[in-house]
């Protein structure tokens, strides 16, 4: 696989440089990178976000025009298997034309806007064959069929009928993937089609796109910056920074021997499942560059600050003609837990099984049906509008997405500042010099105050959002996947913010998640979640080195190893489709009952749906 | 010439009024458009020619005391019906459809627009089957109101029995399409759009009309229609040109056809308010004769300001040929036409002193008079219209010249001559100082018109503001005059009364001060012949006569 | 904390310091919102051009009675329909002169100063009545799409102004508030905040149903659950966070709105039930002199030109202030 | 989708008897009369008379009353048996004959029926005006689309000159304009409407096409402009959308990307605004009927209103009301069809 050296290289990229032209001059996207791509070989590129791993691929595409860029220099070549060698730089656009989508594919970043949300599946799949390989209608339906099967989407019929909401991420993505092969192109570009998934599915499509490249022979060019992804799927490995390529070898010399500087502080960000084995307590992670860190465990203490106790949520699913609720969403269902001070909690649990539910209703953003929640000695449901918005001083909560989370039209400075305003707990001058001391505290330096969202990277941004839970001196933040979205890099360096927080400040996490490696780094307890309840709950120790629930033990194999030597093989992987957690008005959902396998180790005995 | 021959030897005419016609029965609607439009089907047994004369058209003649047709006490009046006369259905017009009109017209339910012609009327016998008698309460020395004229043209009994009174509404059928003697049958009547018409089969002139169809288009206004004749060609005859000397003029430059006018009694005339309009006196209490007027009970006030306008300048800039200066209430017929034209030239100074006269000097300097602290101020409202906007603003650049501040308001048509107790606006209710508007009187008799004038008659709460005496005019001398012409039958002694009675409101008192004598103007193509304005009853009343011109 | 350390190698020192807290080029000096606004703003031909010349208009139809001090209301009967002073060019003989030098009306009234007095009017009714509009628009749909008990019924609401037939509304307002107003306000006033009332008051809906649409779709963002978990009141988050939010379909709406009123205004003096006759708007101007049009084409040019301009300048000022304003346009 | 459709449809009664209420006191209380037309010469007793003839003396409900009877009993009955009697669409059935000659909505200009007079005026209105939306529309669509995708370009820019200009200039000024240059000057085409003109062969057909032009010009300017900036809007909305490069990538042609997954997507809000400017149509184009004299709704309502015959300007306008909410309903039905995201339950 690795050696083809024979034949020629597929593609090659020299000396690329990309410019875009902004208010403030030409800025570079990608400065000087060079690589090759031999058939029937996965090439990884990695690097923090922004520094051009996108921009290389859709100029590879030549798509980069259309989203104002140039390419100032290099050439791309590419080696058409009928008519030789081209550069594609200098190839004008019928010609690219033909070879997009038909000799070169690709698989966008992000799965859920790259599909046209008002056309079907079935003619979003059909229309580059019937263009570029001229069948009819019904042919082309044919095949678009074959390949929904191939990528293993349930019910392929159906789906080719259905739009595209109405899939789930995982089934979208892996839409886009077929979509990508349909025409078995030479070249498959995949720009971190896994990002946004949650664990189970990710697995799912790395061995889906591993076994399409066994297959068909297609040389494929994968985008990420997850390094565990990197050791699964890759055989070499091209590692870009800051617009340049700064070091490039095969998988496991780029793992076992990193030289660029850069290369090895991304290696030491990634957190490993099993790193903290036989550690009781969570610690933050030794970064490269913090030489003087000081490694101290964060104790926590033994004091309750949260009790949730039968905790249920249900959507009504309105129907008929007068908008009766005719069925309920139970996406939390009976949830017990609680949380002590300067403590961290994690949820964990697939996609979809109410993790951000459960932690919106402790918040009471959206109203639980019925249970307790306890904060501090304040009973949360017994109160009023006006005293639940006191209450939420002692309670903040980070959001999923951050960019969704911040007003696109206001500085970042204001919305820091907003909750102070909220609450008058400073006035003056010191709201601003609280937001100051805020923008330090989370490493980002003052002149961001006067920036808007979208001028921030994603690990930016997150820092703003915690920076905005931190200004009124909460007890307590949920973290709902405050980290998911970066990457490994900025990660780490929030991780060890949010601990570090934590030892000072003696703050409470509730942490959502599904990134098992990082819940293992974070948290003192875990509560594992499926279809609404919680499976399995008990110290991170307990749960992480002794799971109990047979979902959790899936869910401990479903996530990838950054080490190339241990590969996952498809058939290790076995998930069930979750089943829906819609039940008609008059369900009654049985109460959860565990079972204490260690001290404060409780499983789940009751039916939960696995 | 027209050369004669058989009917509807032209083919088609085309008639445009800007104002629609709605119905076809001009006693459901008093709009001077449906009575046009229904004067092409239904006739009258005579009808006023453009002299003001009358001409039999059902009637074998016109009756009179001479020829006996009209009592000697003036009591009734008997008419009848010319041989041979049909109707369109071809059945012949009889005694009972004249007193079957009259019943209609009369019905208490029916809210007849032309209940006013048949004001004192008894009862009508039919004589025999051609002949009526109409017997009135008391003399009447002008018995013409029923059977005469556009107003009041015959219904077929046969047609309408069902629809008398309240049923009235109810015959669309009838109202739309009524069977008549005239020279057209309606084909269609589309209301407030279109009618279209064909020549009546039986008209009593096998030789008439020469066309044989007629289009009556509705909408738009009177510059669309004055361009449609006399610019672009596309109709015949537009009805009422109201528009600027100088538009219809460059219009008629086109040379596709030309405006025609004539003159009648229609006066535009300035009404000065005798009562205090004030807002501030409560309501009930405005404008009638409880106040007087703080500035106009003064007649020198009220001569100063009419001397002060330049009437000849108001027909120039507003109708042109269309218009005469008048200082007259009634400008004609000649027999009741008073002769004065002292109000016609301007006398800016003499006005001036008139005030100074009457006390009204100005103090502060700021160019308009006062007198004990109150401002020479006027409201001055009229009711929305091109010209009269132009009037308005003339008129109060004089009054201005004079040192008489005036505030204008123009008040929609439907609202001002609405008679709408609750609105402030009517003409009737007269909330402002002064104002304008044009009024004349139906026929040739002025009796009923200078009776309006009569004390007593002025809109107020009691009579929920209806009333016709505008002004709040009262004046004993005036209503014993009032009292002797309607005893007097002699035709010369009326006209000396009458013009007694128009001198009195106008020139001596300056009560009312009329501005223009407004004649009618309609635009015709130049391939029409035959045509023959008349203001004295329906436009068309000779359409009959009508004929193509060939080049 | 960032911005200090000079290391050797730029590459070396960046991972010292890996990830999100470099900005790579050189920082700029932090600079106002304002500026940032003006500088995009500025950038925008049309909207400079637009700008500017509203600003000239407005000086004009302000200043312009002290320079040119001819009463638009006086009549000069004797020197009625002067053509403007450049048909001199090729016809010696046409009545024109600087006396008039846009020419007079069949009154001799000077179409100079009617066209600075109308413009006086048109411009504010528009302003005014588009402001009124937006306001009540903006307001109606933004609680309807925020409260969502309220959005049937203010919907509902909108259908119901929407069908109001405009003139029978005008009439019964004049009958209704013209005594009142007037005696506050005097005549011409109290018939400027009635026109100005009734235009405002009827033309609100489209604006309303658009933000209502708009604001349907923010209420649903993230952004907006993290407000209200950081303790914002519902009134802060309207005016802090959607209303922001949906400046630009706003900014849409008053270029629309402005044109509107001035035509609105122009077609109640058509129809006769608008400002007294004596009073002057551009849309009285045009409507008056329509049946004189072929032998005074300036009459009806003059003021069509004035309207069109003014909405056609609105128009390019209001694209450029929503690019100007929309911060991740602005970014680029 | 059909639950919610009929849902709404039975909310929009109350709604509708609400306004119907609200339209008829607006009118109620605006001054103004029917005798305002009827010359001075016919004395006030006389017009006293006409008024209580037309039942202008009832108290409102009275009279609010029966118009609801009229309009909602009486009506729908004689359009029923018009159905089953003379049209050809359903005149197979039986007849129904419910009509029983009960006092139907009668105009007080008139003293017909108004629904005859509506039924009447409705071709010419349907043509003129909503021919004319149809070519705006189709005027319209195009520039959006081009000016989007060359965003600040010449084009775009002319396109917005031209679109705001067609937008700023009213009616009555445009409409005597073309008369006089296209009538008056030129010759070539007529100035008046010939509301009874039938086609039935290609002469007619051509006097109907050249009586048509200017009306439908002057209005479709309007249409134009207005619908070629929501349409230019959603285009820049969608152009930037991360699926119109998936497709890009597909290799499609711009051609089809553009027309195809662009405007798609565009056209879903385009579709609404156009739906809800329909019932505009109906309502007819007061001015610019009036100017060539088209005499269809837009014209019937203005004569009625100066004629204060309120027994047509309330059913006119109550109607128009009923389009409005039912267009309403319909443009948000479309949204739902269009976007397949959308679902109502
Ligand atoms: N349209 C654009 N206009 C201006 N600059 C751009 C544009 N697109 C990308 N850039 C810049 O180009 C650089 C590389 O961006 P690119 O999207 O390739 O990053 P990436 O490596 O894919 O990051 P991520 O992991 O976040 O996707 C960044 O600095 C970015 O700001
Ligand atoms: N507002 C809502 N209305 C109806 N159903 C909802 C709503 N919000 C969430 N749900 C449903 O509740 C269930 C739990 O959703 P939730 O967002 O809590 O999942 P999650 O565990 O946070 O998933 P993810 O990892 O994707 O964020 C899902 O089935 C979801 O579809
Ligand atoms: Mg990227
Ligand atoms: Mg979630």
């Amino acid at each position: 696989m690795l050696d083809n050296s024979g034949t020629a290289p597929i593609a090659q990229i020299k000396g690329l440089r990309v410019e875009f032209q902004t208010k403030d001059g030409p800025v570079v996207g990608v400065e000087d990178v060079s690589f090759d791509i031999n058939p029937g070989e996965t090439v990884c590129i990695v690097g923090e976000s922004g520094s051009g791993k996108s921009v290389s691929s859709l100029s590879l595409m030549r798509l980069i025009e259309y989203g104002g860029g140039e390419i100032a220099n290099g050439r791309l070549l590419f080696n058409r298997s009928d008519a030789g060698e081209i550069d594609l730089a200098q190839s004008d656009q019928s010609l690219m034309r033909h070879i997009r989508g038909n000799e070169i594919g690709m698989i966008f970043q992000e799965p859920m806007t790259a599909l046209n949300p008002v056309f079907t599946v079935g003619r979003q799949m059909t229309e580059g064959l019937r263009l570029h390989r001229g069948l009819s209608k019904a042919q082309a339906e044919e095949r678009a069929l074959a390949l929904l099967k191939q990528v293993r989407i349930p019910e392929p019929e159906r789906r080719l009928k259905q739009f595209p909401h109405e899939l789930s991420g995982g089934m979208r993505q892996r839409v886009v993937i077929a979509m990508a092969l349909a025409c078995e192109p030479r070249l498959l570009i995949a720009d971190e089609p896994t990002t946004a998934l949650d664990v189970t599915i990710q697995a799912e499509i790395l061995a889906l796109m591993d076994r399409l490249k066994r297959e068909t022979g297609t040389a494929v060019m994968f985008i990420t910056h997850d390094m565990a992804v990197v050791a699964q799927m890759a055989d070499r490995v091209v590692v870009m920074f800051r617009g340049l390529k700064v070091e490039e070898g095969t998988v496991e010399e780029i793992f076992e021997n990193p030289k660029h500087a850069y290369t090895k502080a991304l290696l030491a960000a990634v957190p490993k499942l099993g790193e903290m084995k036989g550690k009781p307590y969570p610690e933050p992670m030794r970064l490269l560059g913090t030489k003087d860190q000081e490694i101290k465990p964060i104790k926590g203490t033994t004091e309750t600050l949260l009790t949730v106790r039968n905790l249920t949520t249900r959507f009504p699913v309105t129907g008929g003609f007068l908008r009766r609720t005719i069925a309920n969403v139970h996406a939390v269902e009976d949830l017990s837990f609680s949380i002590n001070k300067g403590q961290t909690l994690s949820l964990v649990g697939e996609s979809g099984c109410g993790k951000s539910t459960a932690g919106r209703s402790i918040l009471r953003l959206v109203e639980p049906k019925s249970g307790e929640i306890d904060l501090d000695g304040k009973d949360i449901m017994a109160l009023n509008q006006r005293d639940l918005r006191t209450a939420r001083l002692d309670m903040q909560m980070i959001f999923q997405d951050p960019f969704a989370s911040l007003n696109p039209q206001m500085q970042l400075a204001d919305q820091v500042a907003e909750p102070i305003h909220n609450f008058r707990t400073l006035k003056g001058a010191e709201v601003s010099k609280r937001v100051e001391m805020l923008f330090d505290r989370v490493e980002l330096p003052r002149s961001f105050m006067r920036r808007f969202p979208h001028e921030l990277s994603g690990g930016q941004r997150q820092r703003v959002a915690i920076a905005r839970a931190l200004a009124l001196n909460p007890k307590l933040i949920i973290a709902d996947e405050a980290v998911s979205a970066l990457d490994v890099s900025v990660q780490a360096q929030v991780l060890n913010l949010m601990m570090e927080l934590q030892a000072e400040m003696g703050l409470s996490f509730l942490f959502i998640s599904h990134d098992m490696a990082v819940v293992e780094r974070v948290s003192h307890q875990v509560g594992v979640m499926y279809l609404g309840r919680i499976v399995e709950l008990g110290s991170r120790q307990r749960v992480f080195e002794n799971p109990q629930h047979p979902y959790t033990q899936a869910l401990m194999k479903a996530v990838p190893v950054a080490d190339p030597r241990q590969r996952k093989k498809e058939s290790e992987l076995n998930f069930k489709p979750i089943p829906s957690p819609i039940h008609p008005v008059g369900y009654q959902a049985e109460p959860s009952a565990y079972r204490e396998v260690e001290p404060g180790h409780l499983v789940l005995t009751t039916d939960s749906g696995y | 010439q027209d050369q004669g021959g058989e009917r509807g030897r032209d083919g088609d005419v085309k008639i445009i009024y800007w104002q629609a016609p709605s119905i076809m029965n001009p006693y459901l609607s008093g709009g001077t458009k449906d009575l046009e439009a229904s004067s092409l089907v239904i006739e009258p047994m005579g009808r006023y020619d453009e002299t003001g004369a009358m001409v039999p058209y059902l009637a074998a003649e016109i009756p009179t005391v001479e020829n006996g047709g009209v009592s000697e006490d003036l009591t009734s009046i008997t008419w009848k019906i010319a041989d041979g006369m049909m109707w369109s259905d071809g059945t012949p017009v009889t005694s009972a459809d004249l007193a079957f009109t009259a019943e209609y017209c009369m019905h208490p339910e029916g809210g007849c627009a032309q209940g006013a012609k048949f004001d004192g009327v008894k009862e009508v016998e039919i004589i025999d089957d051609q002949t009526v008698t109409v017997h009135f309460n008391e003399a009447k020395p002008n018995p013409y109101g029923p059977f005469m004229g556009a107003q009041s043209p015959i219904l077929q009994k046969a047609q309408f029995e069902n629809c008398l009174g309240p049923k009235a509404p109810e015959c669309t059928e009838q109202n739309f399409n009524p069977i008549g003697t005239g020279p057209f049958t309606v084909t269609e009547f589309r209301p407030n759009d279109v009618i279209t018409m064909a020549a009546n089969e039986n008209f009593r002139d096998p030789s008439k009309p020469a066309f044989a169809t007629l289009t009556l288009k509705g909408g738009g206004d009177a510059v669309a229609a004055g361009r449609a004749v006399m610019e672009t060609g596309e109709y015949d005859y537009a009805w009422n040109m109201q528009l600027a000397p100088d538009v219809l003029s460059k219009m008629a430059e086109a040379g596709m056809g030309k405006p025609i006018s004539a003159f009648g009694t229609l006066v535009e005339r300035l009404e000065m308010n005798l009562t205090d309009p004030s807002p501030d006196l409560p309501e009930g209490e405005r404008s009638t004769v409880a106040h007087p007027h703080p500035i106009l009970s003064d007649e020198r006030v009220r001569r100063a300001l009419s001397m002060a306008i330049d009437r000849e300048l108001l027909v120039e800039v507003g109708y042109g040929q269309a218009g005469r200066a008048t200082c007259n209430l009634v400008p004609a017929p000649a027999l009741y036409a008073s002769d004065n034209t002292e109000c016609l030239t301007q006398d800016i100074e003499g006005a001036k002193a008139l005030l100074e006269e009457a006390g009204w000097t100005d103090t502060n300097g700021d160019g308009v008079r006062d007198k004990d602290g109150k401002k020479l101020s006027l409201l001055y409202q009229t009711s929305t219209n091109a010209v009269r906007q132009d009037f308005q603003a003339l008129i109060k650049d004089w009054w201005s010249q004079i040192g008489v501040e005036t505030e204008l308001r123009n008040v929609d048509a439907s609202v001002f001559f609405g008679g709408d107790p609750g609105s402030p606006d009517t003409f009737q209710k007269f909330y402002a100082d002064v104002e304008m508007y044009a009024n004349n009187f139906d026929g040739t008799d002025p009796q009923a018109y200078l009776a309006a004038y009569r004390c007593g008659n002025e809109p107020k709460p009691s009579s929920q503001w209806q009333g016709e005496n505008i002004n709040r005019f009262c004046n004993e001398e005036y209503d014993a005059l009032l009292d002797e012409l309607s005893r007097t039958g002699e035709l010369d002694k009326r006209g000396e009364i009458a013009k007694q009675l128009n001198n009195m409101v106008t020139k001596d008192s300056m009560t009312i001060v009329p501005l223009v004598d407004r004649g009618r103007v309609s635009a015709v193509s130049n391939t029409l012949g035959g045509v023959v304005l008349n203001t004295w009853d329906s436009e068309l009343w000779n359409v009959a006569d009508w004929y193509r011109i060939k080049e | 904390m960032t911005e200090q350390a000079t290391p050797a190698s730029p590459l070396e020192a960046d991972i010292e310091t890996i990830g999100a807290l470099m900005d790579k080029g050189p920082s700029k000096p932090p600079r106002s919102q304002w500026r940032d606004v003006w500088d995009q703003f500025r950038k925008h031909k049309g909207a400079v051009f637009g700008g500017g010349f509203l600003i000239l208009i407005t000086f004009t139809v302000l200043f312009g009675p002290y320079i040119w001090d001819v009463d638009p209301k006086a009549l000069d009967i004797r020197n009625k329909n002067w053509r403007p002073i450049y048909t001199l060019l090729w016809d010696g003989e046409a009545a024109a002169g600087w006396a008039h030098p846009f020419g007079t009306d069949q009154l001799g009234r000077d179409i100079l100063a009617q066209m600075i007095a109308g413009g006086r009017v048109s411009m504010a009714v528009g302003w005014l009545a588009m402001g009124l509009a937006l306001v009540i628009g903006t307001a109606i749909g933004v609680i309807a799409g925020y409260f969502k008990r309220l959005d049937f019924w203010l919907m509902r609401f909108t259908d119901l102004v929407l069908s109001l037939p405009i003139l029978p509304l005008v009439l019964l307002a004049v009958t209704l508030f013209r005594q009142p107003l007037n005696s506050n306000f005097g005549p011409e006033g109290g018939m400027f905040i009635l026109i100005v009332s009734v235009i405002g008051l009827t033309s609100w809906m489209q604006t309303a149903r658009i933000v209502r649409g708009d604001i349907l779709a923010l209420k649903e963002r993230e952004f907006i659950l993290a407000a209200r978990s950081i303790g914002t009141t519902s009134g802060k988050i309207i005016r802090r966070h959607l209303l922001p939010n949906v400046i630009s379909p706003i900014m849409v709406s008053a270029t629309l709105g402005l044109a509107t009123a001035i035509i609105t205004e122009s077609a109640l003096s058509f129809l006769g039930v608008g400002f007294p006759s004596d009073y002057p708007t551009w849309g009285k101007l045009l409507a008056d002199a329509v049946p004189r049009m072929q032998d005074f084409p300036e009459r009806v040019l003059l003021p069509g030109i004035a309207i069109s301009l003014t909405v056609l300048s609105v128009n390019y000022l209001g694209d450029g202030l929503r690019d100007a304003l929309d911060p991740r346009i602005r970014g680029r | 989708m059909l639950t919610f459709t009929i849902r709404r449809l039975i909310l929009s009664i109350p709604t509708l008897l609400l306004i119907s209420l609200v339209i008829f006191g607006l009118l109620q209380l605006a001054p103004g009369d029917p005798m305002a037309q009827v010359p001075l010469t016919v004395p006030p007793e006389v017009k006293q008379k006409m008024r209580e003839a037309l039942g202008l003396g009832q108290a409102w409900y009275i009279q609010y009353y029966k118009w609801l009877v009229q309009f909602f009993w009486i009506e729908p009955k004689v359009f029923i048996d018009y159905l089953t009697n003379s049209s050809t669409l359903l005149g197979w059935l039986p007849d129904t004959s419910l009509y029983q000659g009960e006092l139907r909505v009668i105009s007080w200009q008139t003293r017909s029926p108004v629904m005859d007079i509506v039924a009447q005026r409705m071709p010419q209105t349907l043509w003129v005006v909503g021919l004319s939306y149809i070519v705006g529309i189709v005027i319209a669509i195009p520039i959006g689309i081009y000016s989007a995708y060359r965003h600040y370009s010449v084009f775009d820019q002319a396109g917005t000159f031209i679109t705001m200009i067609g937008f700023s200039i009213p009616p009555f000024f445009t409409g005597p304009l073309l008369i006089v240059i296209f009538s008056v000057y030129l010759g070539w085409l007529p100035s008046i409407y010939d509301t009874t003109h039938v086609v039935n062969d290609w002469e007619s057909f051509k006097v109907q096409f050249f009586q048509m032009i200017m009306p439908v010009m002057v209005l479709a300017l309007q249409t134009t402009a207005q619908i070629s900036r929501y349409m230019r809007g959603a285009m820049l909305d969608n152009l930037n959308q991360d699926y119109v490069r998936t497709a890009r990538a597909k290799g499609l042609r711009e051609g089809v990307v553009v027309m195809v997954h662009v405007l798609r997507n565009s056209m879903i809000p385009v579709v609404t605004v156009i739906a809800l400017g329909m019932p505009a149509i109906f309502g007819g184009a007061i001015i610019t009927e009036n100017v060539f004299k088209v005499n269809g709704i837009g014209q019937l309502l203005l004569t009625a209103l100066f004629a204060n015959d309120l027994p047509m300007v309330m059913t006119l306008t109550f109607i128009f009301a009923v389009l409005i909410v039912l267009f309403n309903l319909i443009a948000d039905v479309l949204y739902g069809l269009l976007d397949p995201r959308i679902r109502y339950d």
